[in-house]
């Protein structure tokens, strides 16, 4: 586990969005360093996912911005977020169900070097099949590269996501909720996984299950209500009064 | 096929594809070179290249990256006009001609895809289709260029002067023969659009187009692109049938025209390198036949239809694959 | 132009708002199917064509205009109701390319089946005694008849407003229509429900062509500018949004009764003009929920 | 033969010579022996299936006529009918079939102006003669013309011309034009705004609206606000259907008179007595001419006796005289040869079924009479007796648009 103690990558400030009449997230401030692995947790409906899909620019706020590395990058297009070093994995399954699992990562890969060649044959690009190869050992699933990824178990889909995410080489991984649906085993491996990867780069990740999160995290962002609750190391999350009684009646996560 | 083999439990596709799609080609300009024996004249065999290579580049949306165009016909009937254009008013040899076609296309797919490729689904569709219409209707009215209603005649190409040798093009086998090279042209050059890096992205933007966003593609710009590129084939397709036919009608830029496409993409099987041709082929040759027994031709035409959308959804060629591949269902 | 008294733009206007009232009728049955059953109809002329030829066939046999307003759409919907169960039913989950595709082939033999039946020439059709001639508006005549087909616009949409809203099929369909799962986790056959929306659709739409009838008369090919005509309304409108085809109807009625007084010749056009225009700026339509079929 | 002819001729020898020597020789060659084949792309499916099928009943008849007298030295003559489905690239692709695979010696058909123009395209390149039957000014002027192009119909000069000439002094000079935008259509109003001027017409508004329109209710107030004596309704098949229908709906009928150029018996027939009673329009050809031209008598009887008693329609007839025309002109010239065939046909003074008739030198316009007729809704001796001869105007060289006009020279 790295320290939590380098620059700063990520900062928002203010950021608030509402939908209608909802206001889903107000005012939220916060700080995200550099190969610090950063947990955001929250009841359900808290704006945890919000919040996740601002950071990692599926829609703009509608108030306050978002810095990555200094620069403001609000409201840019999504695909931009990939270019500038920032990965994500989705809530649900996102993969490319009918290519191969080598297939989705070497896609992943292929946006770094070329996105709109029509000329040259892809198949003489082998650079990018072996780099594939070598993150699907990563993820673990080297043996199944060549399986269609809508045929993998759900916790393999997942894997392969952020083996997806990994080809972009990001310096900052966004995870929404990677655990969800998974069996104990499989929630077991990922947790390892992440922790590998927390080493060599900055990691977000949103998760609804405290306990999952507070062992592995160098910092826990608590939201509720759309708004930032409290923030710390886990252990002063842990000792937190009021996050202590918004947590009482969901005992069972 | 890419469609069909990346799916496949079988040894890196990449490395097959490849040297899969340079058999693909041959094989097809193998076939071209014999059709004109079995077809039931050669009209009819360069009218099945035609629009067997209009349905290649609707494909190109449709089958591989998943969008439904129904304003096609402006694209095909653009190319046909600015090729008939560039010889009934500023006499340009073929070889101007055709590469006039293909711009105007590309320039009618750039206007239309800049407006459209932000929209999805059935809207994605109508908006094709309305913007399809508002072409029409300038072609339609510029009368003075375009001959109106009338369609535009005089797109007589008579010999094709390839340095010393001159081609006849009114004999029909040459024409055909003409007309084929310049479609297995077309078919080497999607071949090697698809196994581009560039085919992947528009694979993976049909698969899932928020992961690829995710992964850094330009969903909007690969849209575009692609839809540029169909223009261009679909362009090609409208010059050489302007050449061919030696008109310009305005029903080449018609509602009908980009239904042409759907259907033929559809019973040949979408999404495959060679299910446009044999949609069109048999779409063509079925229409042809049944019209001289029948002249209830529709009737059977629609019924063939609905049987195939109902029995054989993966279309002629796409059922071939399948059932090639040892696939069930 | 020449001189544009007041009174003849404001007959303009009435006349385009007529107009627009057709163009509902038009696309109430497409709207309706869309929306519940996310069925793109390209056969929604022909059985507009089909409830026309079944007016003529009717009244071939001594039946009144009044005996076939209700006739027809039994009729048509009886035969959307074995379309839907035998053609459209096996499609369903396959996306939205396919019912597509199998009406549009459905469409071809419709027409070419009336063919058959009826020849290809058309067949006259003549307005209802009691409805003939025309009738002072105030600002001019109007013909009686178009009056009453306003008339009859409206009696449509409220009824079938009580309908939806009112009755417990009808909140079965809404529901169906935002959340199948809902509907079965309520025990009903989801499937019947469809079939029923689609017999309702395409029954509405044999009813318009009945309307149509003594309007322009009756011919096989009838149903082609009517489908795109339903379409543009149903887009414009947002589809699945019933109030979104009324208030498109009577938009697409007035835009083509202005163009028809200043630039005629682009009366067609006009209206694929204002659809491109709504879905630029709007990409599910005036009414419609955006996100349906991203 | 007149300079001109002969200037032609000779380039058009000169042209095949080329052809000739040329290795890559147009391997299209026309049978000199065996039966004589007629093409005729016609639209045999779709709105205007009726109105063609009666053009290949009527074609049948001369082909039918021309056997039984023995043919040419014993050579049948046969007719190959195709499906142009109304679309100009359709007709092309079979005119092409029909040239290439078929190799017929002739072509006749199409029954509109898009379709005509497309088959000339086609057929002059590859020197075939062509007998166009259906309007279209177009293709007398120079720039689609040649000289394997030959037209047995009226062109729409000649038809707006003898309407308005009939109609203007009768009926009134405000006129209103409300016309299908397209070439036809614009053509029209020229032919009649020329007959009108020395009429002193005047033209209170030319409305165009678009080709497949259903609906002309946003038109007619404005119509009728006009106040005009004349609405010459310029518009065909669906469109004049829906437009009579709509306008005696709105009651234009009360204080004006509805011209139809063209007024179709078909479409006549298809829309019922209501929507026409009263409108008066021009025709190549009504069956009840027979009451007054013996070989208009002639023709129908041997119709009816081919086809169980039916009339041929005015396009129809058209069919029978675009056939007869030139097997009539392949006995002249004892040949099938396109260039004596052509002679042969420029000779030919006919009178087959409507009167006289000759193809006129320049532009091989087909020089005849045209019919004003008035449709009725009382008085029908049968289903189809739909119209009353008003009027007929003889044909007349003077009433055509001059070859120079046209862009022919001399």
């Amino acid at each position: 586990m790295s320290a939590g103690g380098g620059e700063v990558i990520l900062r928002t400030e203010n950021l608030g969005k509402r939908f209608g009449g909802f206001t889903a997230l107000k005012g939220v401030s916060a700080e995200f360093r550099a190969g610090a692995l950063t947990a955001i947790i929250g009841p359900n409906g808290a704006g945890k996912s919000t919040y996740f899909n601002i950071l990692s620019g599926a829609f703009p706020p509608s108030e306050g911005r978002v810095l990555f590395e200094g620069r403001d990058i609000t409201g840019l297009p999504q695909h931009r977020f990939a270019h500038m070093g920032i990965a994500k994995s989705f809530q649900i399954t996102n993969v490319f169900p009918e290519l191969s699992a080598l297939e989705n990562v070497r896609i992943a890969l292929q946006a770094r070097v070329s996105r709109y060649d029509i000329w040259r044959p892809r198949a003489r690009m082998t650079g990018l099949v072996e780099q594939a190869g070598e993150i699907l050992a990563t993820v673990g699933l080297w043996a199944r590269r060549d399986r269609a990824a809508s045929a993998l178990a759900h916790g393999e889909q997942r894997a392969l996501e952020i083996g997806m995410a990994l080809a972009a080489q990001p310096r900052l991984l966004l995870l929404d909720e990677p655990t969800a649906g998974m069996s104990p085993e499989e929630t077991r491996a990922m947790m390892e996984l992440i922790l590998r990867l927390a080493r060599e780069r900055t990691v977000i990740l949103v998760e609804h299950k405290m306990k999952l999160v507070m062992g592995i995290s160098d910092r826990v962002l608590v939201l509720h209500h759309g708004e930032l609750l409290a923030e710390g190391t886990p252990d002063e999350i842990r000792r937190d009064e009021t996050v202590r009684r918004v947590y009482l009646g969901q005992r069972e996560h | 096929m890419a469609h069909a083999t990346t799916a496949e439990p079988a040894a890196p596709r990449a490395a097959l594809s490849g040297a899969l799609e340079r058999h693909r080609v041959l094989a097809a300009a193998a076939f071209l070179a014999v059709f004109p024996l079995v077809a039931p004249f050669e009209a009819l065999a360069v009218n099945i290249l035609i629009h067997g290579l209009y349905a290649l580049g609707f494909n190109l949306m449709f089958g591989y990256l998943g969008l439904l165009s129904f304003g096609h016909a402006a694209l095909f009937g653009g190319g046909a006009y600015l090729c008939g254009i560039a010889i009934v008013h500023f006499g340009a040899p073929w070889w101007v001609a055709i590469p006039a076609g293909i711009a105007g296309a590309v320039a009618i797919a750039a206007i239309v895809g800049a407006l459209a490729v932000r929209t999805r689904g059935i809207y994605f569709s109508m908006v094709t289709l309305a913007l399809a219409q508002c072409f029409y209707y300038i072609f339609y009215q510029a009368s003075d260029w375009t001959g109106g209603e009338n369609g535009l005649r005089g797109v007589d190409l008579k010999a094709i002067a390839l340095g010393p040798a001159t081609l006849d093009f009114l004999d029909p086998r040459t024409r055909y023969y003409v007309v084929a090279a310049f479609v297995v042209l077309a078919l080497w050059l999607l071949s090697r659009i698809l196994a581009s890096p560039f085919g992947a992205v528009i694979e993976a933007v049909r698969e899932n187009e928020a992961r690829a966003r995710a992964c850094g593609y330009d969903v909007t710009r690969t849209r575009l692109l692609a839809f540029v590129l169909s223009g261009a084939f679909c362009g090609l397709a409208g010059a050489l049938n302007a050449l061919h036919l030696s008109i310009v009608p305005i029903e080449s830029m018609a509602i009908e025209t980009s239904g042409l496409a759907v259907m033929m993409c559809l019973l040949g099987g979408m999404g495959t390198f060679f299910g446009p041709f044999v949609g069109a082929a048999v779409f063509l040759l079925l229409e042809s036949i049944v019209s001289v027994w029948t002249v209830h031709w529709q009737l059977v035409v629609g019924a063939v239809f609905v049987l195939c959308v109902l029995f054989f959804p993966r279309g002629i060629w796409g059922s071939i694959l399948h059932w090639a591949a040892g696939g069930g269902r | 132009m020449g001189t544009l008294g007041f009174d003849l733009l404001a007959l303009q206007l009435f006349a385009g708002v007529a107009l627009g009232a057709i163009y509902v009728l038009l696309a109430i049955g497409l709207s309706l199917i869309f929306g519940m059953l996310t069925v793109v109809n390209f056969a929604h002329g022909a059985f507009f064509m089909f409830g026309a030829y079944a007016g003529v066939f009717l009244a071939a046999r001594g039946a009144s205009f009044w005996a076939s307003l209700i006739a027809v759409p039994l009729i048509v919907g009886a035969f959307g109701l074995l379309v839907e169960r035998f053609l459209i039913r096996p499609l369903y989950g396959r996306g939205i390319d396919y019912p597509l595709l199998l009406t549009f082939g459905l469409a071809y033999m419709m027409v070419e089946g009336i063919r058959i039946a009826f020849g290809t020439l058309g067949l006259p059709f003549d307005t209802p005694e009691s409805l003939q001639g025309a009738t002072d508006i105030g600002i001019g005549f109007f013909p009686t008849y178009r009056l009453f087909v306003i008339g009859a616009t409206a009696a449509i949409l409220l009824g079938l407003w009580l309908f939806l809203e009112r009755t417990r099929y009808g909140l079965i369909i809404r529901a169906g229509a935002r959340d199948p799962q809902i509907v079965r986790v309520l025990g009903v056959d989801v499937s019947r429900v469809w079939l029923l929306v689609f017999g309702l659709g395409t029954g509405i739409a044999g009813l318009a062509g009945l309307l149509a009838a003594p309007l322009q008369g009756v011919s096989p090919e009838m149903g082609g500018p009517v489908l795109a005509e339903a379409f543009v309304v149903t887009v414009v409108g947002g589809m699945g949004s019933l109030l979104g085809a009324v208030v498109a109807g009577l938009l697409v009625g007035v835009t083509v009764a202005l163009t028809s007084l200043f630039v005629p010749e682009m009366a067609k056009v006009s209206i694929f003009a204002l659809m491109a225009v709504v879905l630029l700026v709007r990409p599910q339509g005036l009414f419609g929920r955006p996100g349906l079929l991203s | 033969m007149t300079a001109t002819t002969r200037r032609r001729a000779l380039a058009a020898a000169a042209a095949g010579a080329a052809l000739a020597a040329s290795p890559f020789r147009i391997n299209v060659l026309r049978a000199q022996e065996g039966p004589i084949r007629v093409g005729f792309p016609v639209p045999l499916t779709g709105p205007y299936a009726t109105e063609a099928q009666n053009q290949v009943r009527a074609a049948e008849v001369a082909i039918a006529e021309f056997n039984e007298s023995g043919g040419l030295n014993g050579r049948r003559a046969e007719l190959l009918p195709r499906d142009d489905r109304l679309n100009p690239g359709e007709a092309a692709t079979r005119t092409l079939e029909l040239i290439e695979r078929e190799r017929v010696n002739f072509i006749v058909g199409s029954l509109s102006a898009s379709v005509q123009l497309a088959v000339n395209n086609v057929t002059k390149a590859r020197r075939v003669i062509f007998n166009s039957i259906s309007q279209s000014d177009a293709i007398n002027e120079a720039s689609d013309w040649s000289p394997y192009t030959f037209h047995e119909a009226l062109n729409p000069h000649m038809t707006a011309g003898a309407v308005g000439r009939y109609v203007f002094s009768r009926f009134g000079k405000r006129v209103v034009f409300l016309t299908a935008d397209y070439a036809y259509g614009h053509e029209m109003v020229r032919g009649f705004q020329r007959a009108g001027a020395p009429l002193g017409i005047q033209v209170l508004a030319d409305i165009r609206h678009p080709i497949g329109q259903t609906d002309f209710s946003t038109l007619l107030p404005r119509i009728q606000a006009l106040r005009p004596d004349l609405l010459i309704a310029i518009n065909f098949g669906r469109d004049q259907q829906i437009t009579m229908r709509q306008a005696t709906d709105f009651g234009l009928k009360r204080s004006m008179k509805i011209v139809a150029p063209v007024l179709l018996y078909s479409a006549r027939v298809a829309a019922g007595p209501q929507a026409f009673e009263g409108v008066v329009g021009g025709t190549s050809y009504y069956w009840r001419l027979e009451d007054t031209v013996p070989s208009a008598k002639a023709f129908n009887d041997k119709f009816r006796r081919m086809h169980n008693g039916a009339v041929p329609t005015d396009y129809g007839a058209l069919g029978y005289g675009g056939v007869r025309t030139l097997l009539e002109a392949c006995r002249l010239a004892g040949s099938t040869d396109t260039d004596k065939v052509i002679e042969a046909m420029r000779s030919l003074r006919y009178d087959y079924y409507k009167g006289p008739q000759y193809y006129r030198r320049c532009d091989h316009q087909s020089v005849q009479s045209v019919l004003i007729v008035e449709s009725k809704s009382r008085d029908m001796k049968d289903e189809n007796d739909v119209f009353n001869i008003v009027h007929i105007e003889e044909p007349n060289e003077a009433n055509l648009r001059t070859c120079a006009e046209l862009g022919h020279a001399g």
